[in-house]
């Protein structure tokens, strides 16, 4: 258990680059580059967690007790609502190179460069 | 202390004003609001350059000033360099916006309002003291700059690029983002220099995996080789405006934010090892100025021309960050890619040299030169087919790379080129010619890179609020054999563009003989468009750094 | 490269990569345990989170205010991709703009059931009420302005699988949209400036802090909380729409 | 508390694998749906509740959703270009 959090990150990047290096459809692929992504979060979480502390909410709690680390935290949750904004990004621009090409296999979208 | 936040906050101000009002405002109100702003926040760059001349500047947003050496919040720290790059930034996107308003038919408030949020993103890009910001920063600049990349989504070739484009960097920000979380789970700072002063001395496993993750995604963006494929694609067919951000300064950025991040965070703990780690950045520079020079001279699609030119040059300054050279990045500002006496990339080229002759690494020179000089020739050739009519028709010539001719940028009929089109060019080559004539600004480069390397001083500046930095400066002058080199590489680059135009038995040889054409034809094939190719290429790179640097640096 | 070179380089490559990983994970502090040198900057927070700034949930005290700078950056990050995203899937002057498909000849159109058209318009104003609670208890219970945002924008959805998109198209125009998402973003810069103007620091706090636990706590805070909300929301819905600009069956696959 | 967690870092480590290795994308959609649900659990069994908040309402809801939108004009294109 103890470095099992921190060797999940590890296994996820890994995971989500093979998805994406197999791939042969670009949503397939950019779904495979969320879970690269979900790595980080395995990776931060695993950081910022303290055995026995608390959640860092302090409504219910004394200030002062233990909680776990914050900031960690505050990273993962911009970061959560941002990467998914990029990815509709990504999936607006396979969708468009779609319909210009009919081609969503990216190693058939490769023949198509200006 | 109102001027720091400005070069971000207003930017994206206005952003936000523009989009607001998509439907309402004109067009011509829209770019000169575009305009003006950017013009702004030149003049507040300027304004922070003269004020941290001396003392770096220091800002804490929210009053979150740190105590007792541990930063509560994010912190800016405009020392030169930093306010350089927001005023190279504002002036290139002032002059790209200039360029854009006859550029497009169809400029909707969009574009302008992109361009702004792009400006925002570099100028707290360079001017951030803080890790995590820096990815923030890194993340806003390449949100921008994918949709501007696809600008032109009417056509295959932008998207492709585009995407292409936005997988690497994403992995790359990946990448950094874990070895960010690597260094907070070490340190339990996110403040450059209070990471600095807790890595201390002691080199193991995670702070160079940590330091090889953060390097090698800022890599992705400056475009170093294996991480480069994306910028050939991406500037193929990116709208000129853009291209120009995407060469002039974005590269730039990447390899501004390694210098950083290595000089306040880990220069501590690999003093001992500082040799080892500039040979393995050398092995890493050098390739992409060979690879970059090469591909230049064979390629013969202007735009993606220019992009192997600014890979190759990026590199040649990549390989003179280590050496002192710092400084580099921040005179060099528009053309001369030659590096010929009176452009400023003369003064920058004649410093990394001074710096490796230093160092005894007396062939290093010659690569930048060989490298300069072939690049050069590409441009000339360029320029001597097309105005001066040498060489045989286009005709016979098949359009490499692609199979999709493009289609020409401005459509309708301009007869002469407008003048919003060739103001902001000239503009920008008589600003490459001024900061080369300008009598102390190698002494200030030389300066910045001196303040850039004090890991201690920083520190001490920005934790402490003391204000010890050195103002030990001596010039540098250049000798004859500079100029002189400068001279033979213009008329050497000038006569290989001669030879390979017009000299039909030397283009045979060169063109056919089976070296040239398995070399050309490997690096053709590297350069797939294959974004599963690219990320390959990206993680093989980032498995070499990281298993050389735990290697030897350990 | 041909695929099985490529998956052969990409495997070596990866099994390196993963194995370096590791190696420094492995020079991390047991899970759980971190030593006392590290960790300062979150123990830091923790502990003036309630006494300085009156804000009961850290992690927001640390989104909107310690690292308030941060958001502001991130927020803009969605912002320039939402607009990105716009961008690129823009009408082209040379595409047909043709009748939408279901309005064409010859489309069997799915209708929603009369139980599932029900059930979603009963859900939207609980779906908007829970949002704004969302948005507005970020400082004293885990929630805030992301979270809510994403929660309000699922209103207009759930009236698009009630009705049709037309009716969406009345409740939530694109200009509306448009606009509620710049003012969001526009209105985190303003709240910074007005910090800068009346404390002289960007995004400093120059509203009364309040009791810890109430909702009209943290001060400043709980404005960004709410321009965040207006952001997430106005972008969120702003993606809706342009994807479902011309897909207008979407039900079936749903 | 420990098994929770212990059990939950090897589902998220299975979900990861199984979206990776569902090619189909519609049906990858779901699969990411679900895995998206994990990794807010495992927020929430590792103290993050903020965090899971956020998680559960994108992974679950908008991603997937942003998904079929994209399959769905793909799937609109398809259909125009064959009749």
């Amino acid at each position: 258990m103890t470095h099992l959090a921190y060797c999940l990150a590890a296994w996820l990047f890994a995971v989500g680059l093979y998805g994406v290096v197999t791939s042969r459809n670009m949503v397939h692929l950019i779904i495979c580059l969320s879970v690269v992504q979900s790595s980080t979060y395995a990776l931060l979480l695993a950081i910022g967690y303290r055995a026995g502390a608390a959640a860092p909410v302090f409504a219910d709690i004394p200030s002062g007790t233990p909680a776990v680390d914050p900031v960690v935290q505050a990273l993962m949750l911009t970061d959560v609502v941002v990467e998914v904004t990029i990815m509709a990004l990504l999936l607006a621009l396979a969708v468009l190179a779609y319909e210009r090409t009919g081609k969503l296999d990216p190693n058939d979208l490769g023949m198509i460069r200006g | 202390m109102l001027t720091p936040p400005i070069p971000v906050a207003l930017p994206l101000l206005v952003a936000a004003l523009l989009a607001a009002l998509n439907r309402l405002l004109p067009r011509w109100l829209a770019s000169t609001l575009a305009i003006l702003t950017s013009a702004a926040v030149g003049c507040v760059a300027v304004s922070m350059l003269v004020y941290s001349r001396l003392d770096p500047i220091v800002y804490w947003f929210g009053g979150w000033v740190p105590r007792r050496g541990a930063a509560l919040g994010i912190g800016f720290v405009i020392d030169g360099p930093g306010a350089m790059l927001v005023l190279l930034a504002s002036i290139l996107v002032t002059a790209s916006l200039v360029f854009s308003t006859r550029y497009f038919d169809t400029v909707g408030t969009l574009f302008p309002s992109l361009m702004l949020i792009f400006l925002a993103a570099m100028s707290g890009f360079s001017q951030t003291g803080d890790l995590f910001n820096l990815f923030v920063f890194f993340e806003l600049m390449s949100a921008a700059a994918f949709a501007l990349c696809g600008y032109k989504s009417e056509e295959p070739g932008p998207l492709q690029g585009a995407l292409n484009f936005a997988v690497t960097n994403t992995v790359g920000a990946f990448l950094i983002l874990s070895g960010i979380g690597l260094i907070y789970g070490r340190t339990g700072a996110l403040n450059m220099a209070q990471i600095g002063r807790a890595l201390g001395n002691r080199a193991d496993a995670l702070t160079l995996v940590a330091l090889a993750f953060i390097a090698c995604g800022f890599l992705v963006k400056a475009a170093i080789v294996p991480f480069h494929f994306w910028l050939a694609d991406a500037h193929a067919v990116a709208p000129a405006p853009v291209c120009v951000l995407f060469s002039g300064v974005m590269v730039e950025l990447g390899l501004y934010a390694v210098t950083r991040v290595y000089w306040a965070c880990f220069s501590g703990i690999l003093e001992p090892r500082q040799g080892a780690l500039r040979n393995l950045l050398l092995v890493f520079g050098v390739a992409t100025a060979l690879l970059g020079a090469v591909m230049c001279y064979a390629q013969r699609h202007l735009k993606r021309m220019l992009r192997t030119a600014s890979v190759d040059e990026m590199d040649l300054r990549g390989r003179g960050r280590q050496i002192q050279a710092t400084g580099a990045l921040f005179v060099l500002g528009a053309a001369g890619l030659a590096g010929l006496p009176p452009f400023a990339t003369f003064w920058a080229a004649n410093m990394m040299d001074a710096s490796a002759r230093e160092l005894g690494l007396h062939w290093l020179p010659w690569v930048s030169f060989a490298a300069a000089t072939a690049t050069a020739a590409a441009l000339l050739r360029f320029w001597a087919r097309v105005f001066l009519g040498w060489g045989p028709n286009v005709e016979e010539l098949p359009t490499p790379g692609g199979h999709v001719r493009e289609r020409p940028d401005t459509s309708g009929g301009h007869h002469r080129t407008p003048a919003a089109m060739y103001l902001p060019a000239a503009g920008l080559l008589a600003l490459g010619l001024l900061a080369g004539l300008a009598p102390r600004l190698t002494g200030a480069a030389y300066a910045a890179a001196i303040h850039i390397q004090d890991r201690g001083a920083y520190a001490q500046r920005v934790l402490d609020m003391l204000t010890p930095y050195p103002a030990a400066v001596q010039d540098q002058p250049a000798a004859a054999g500079d100029f002189a080199r400068g001279a033979a590489g213009l008329l050497l680059a000038l006569a290989a563009a001669w030879m390979t135009l017009c000299w039909n038995a030397v283009r045979r040889t060169v063109g056919r003989s089976p070296i040239a054409r398995a070399l050309v034809g490997v690096l053709r094939a590297a350069h797939s468009g294959i974004i599963p190719d690219y990320v390959t290429w990206l993680i093989f790179g980032v498995a070499a750094f990281g298993a050389a640097s735990l290697i030897w640096l350990r | 490269m041909r695929p099985l070179v490529r998956l052969g380089l990409f495997l070596v490559s990866t099994a390196v990569f993963a194995g370096i990983f590791v190696a420094a994970l492995f020079d991390l502090h047991p899970l759980g345990h971190a030593d006392p040198l590290s960790a300062t900057y979150g123990d830091l927070v923790n502990s003036l989170t309630v006494p300085e700034r009156h804000i009961t949930d850290a992690v927001t005290a640390v989104n909107f205010d310690f690292r308030g700078f941060d958001t502001l950056g991130e927020e803009f990050i969605m912002f320039a991709s939402v607009l990105g995203a716009a961008l690129l899937l823009r009408k082209h002057a040379d595409e047909s703009a043709g009748p939408p498909i279901d309005k064409q000849q010859g489309r069997q159109i799915t209708l929603a059931s009369d139980a599932v058209r029900l059930l979603s318009v009963a859900l939207v104003s609980p779906a908007v009420l829970f949002g704004i609670y969302v948005v507005t208890h970020g400082q004293v219970t885990p929630g805030g302005g992301f979270q809510g945002g994403v929660i309000l924008a699922s209103a207009p959805l759930l009236i698009y699988v009630s009705g049709e998109f037309h009716s969406l198209r009345r409740v939530a125009p694109r200009w509306l949209v448009e606009a509620a998402e710049s003012i969001g973003a526009g209105g985190y810069v303003v709240i910074g400036a007005a910090g800068l103007l009346s404390a002289n620091a960007f995004l400093h706090n120059f509203l009364p802090l309040g009791r810890p636990g109430d909702v009209f706590s943290g001060g400043s805070v709980a404005l960004i909380d709410l321009t965040v909300g207006l952001e997430v929301a106005g972008g969120f819905i702003l993606l809706l729409l342009v994807f479902l600009e011309e897909v207008l069956v979407l039900r079936d696959p749903i | 508390m420990i098994w929770l967690q212990t059990a939950i870092l090897i589902m998220v480590a299975l979900g990861g694998l199984a979206v990776v290795l569902t090619r189909d994308p519609l049906h990858q959609a779901v699969v990411a749906s679900f895995y998206g649900i994990l990794l807010g659990l495992m927020f929430f069994l590792f103290q993050a509740p903020d965090v899971a908040l956020s998680q559960i309402v994108i992974g679950a809801l908008a991603l997937p959703l942003m998904i079929l939108l994209a399959l769905a004009r793909i799937r609109r294109k398809r259909e125009r270009s064959v009749p």
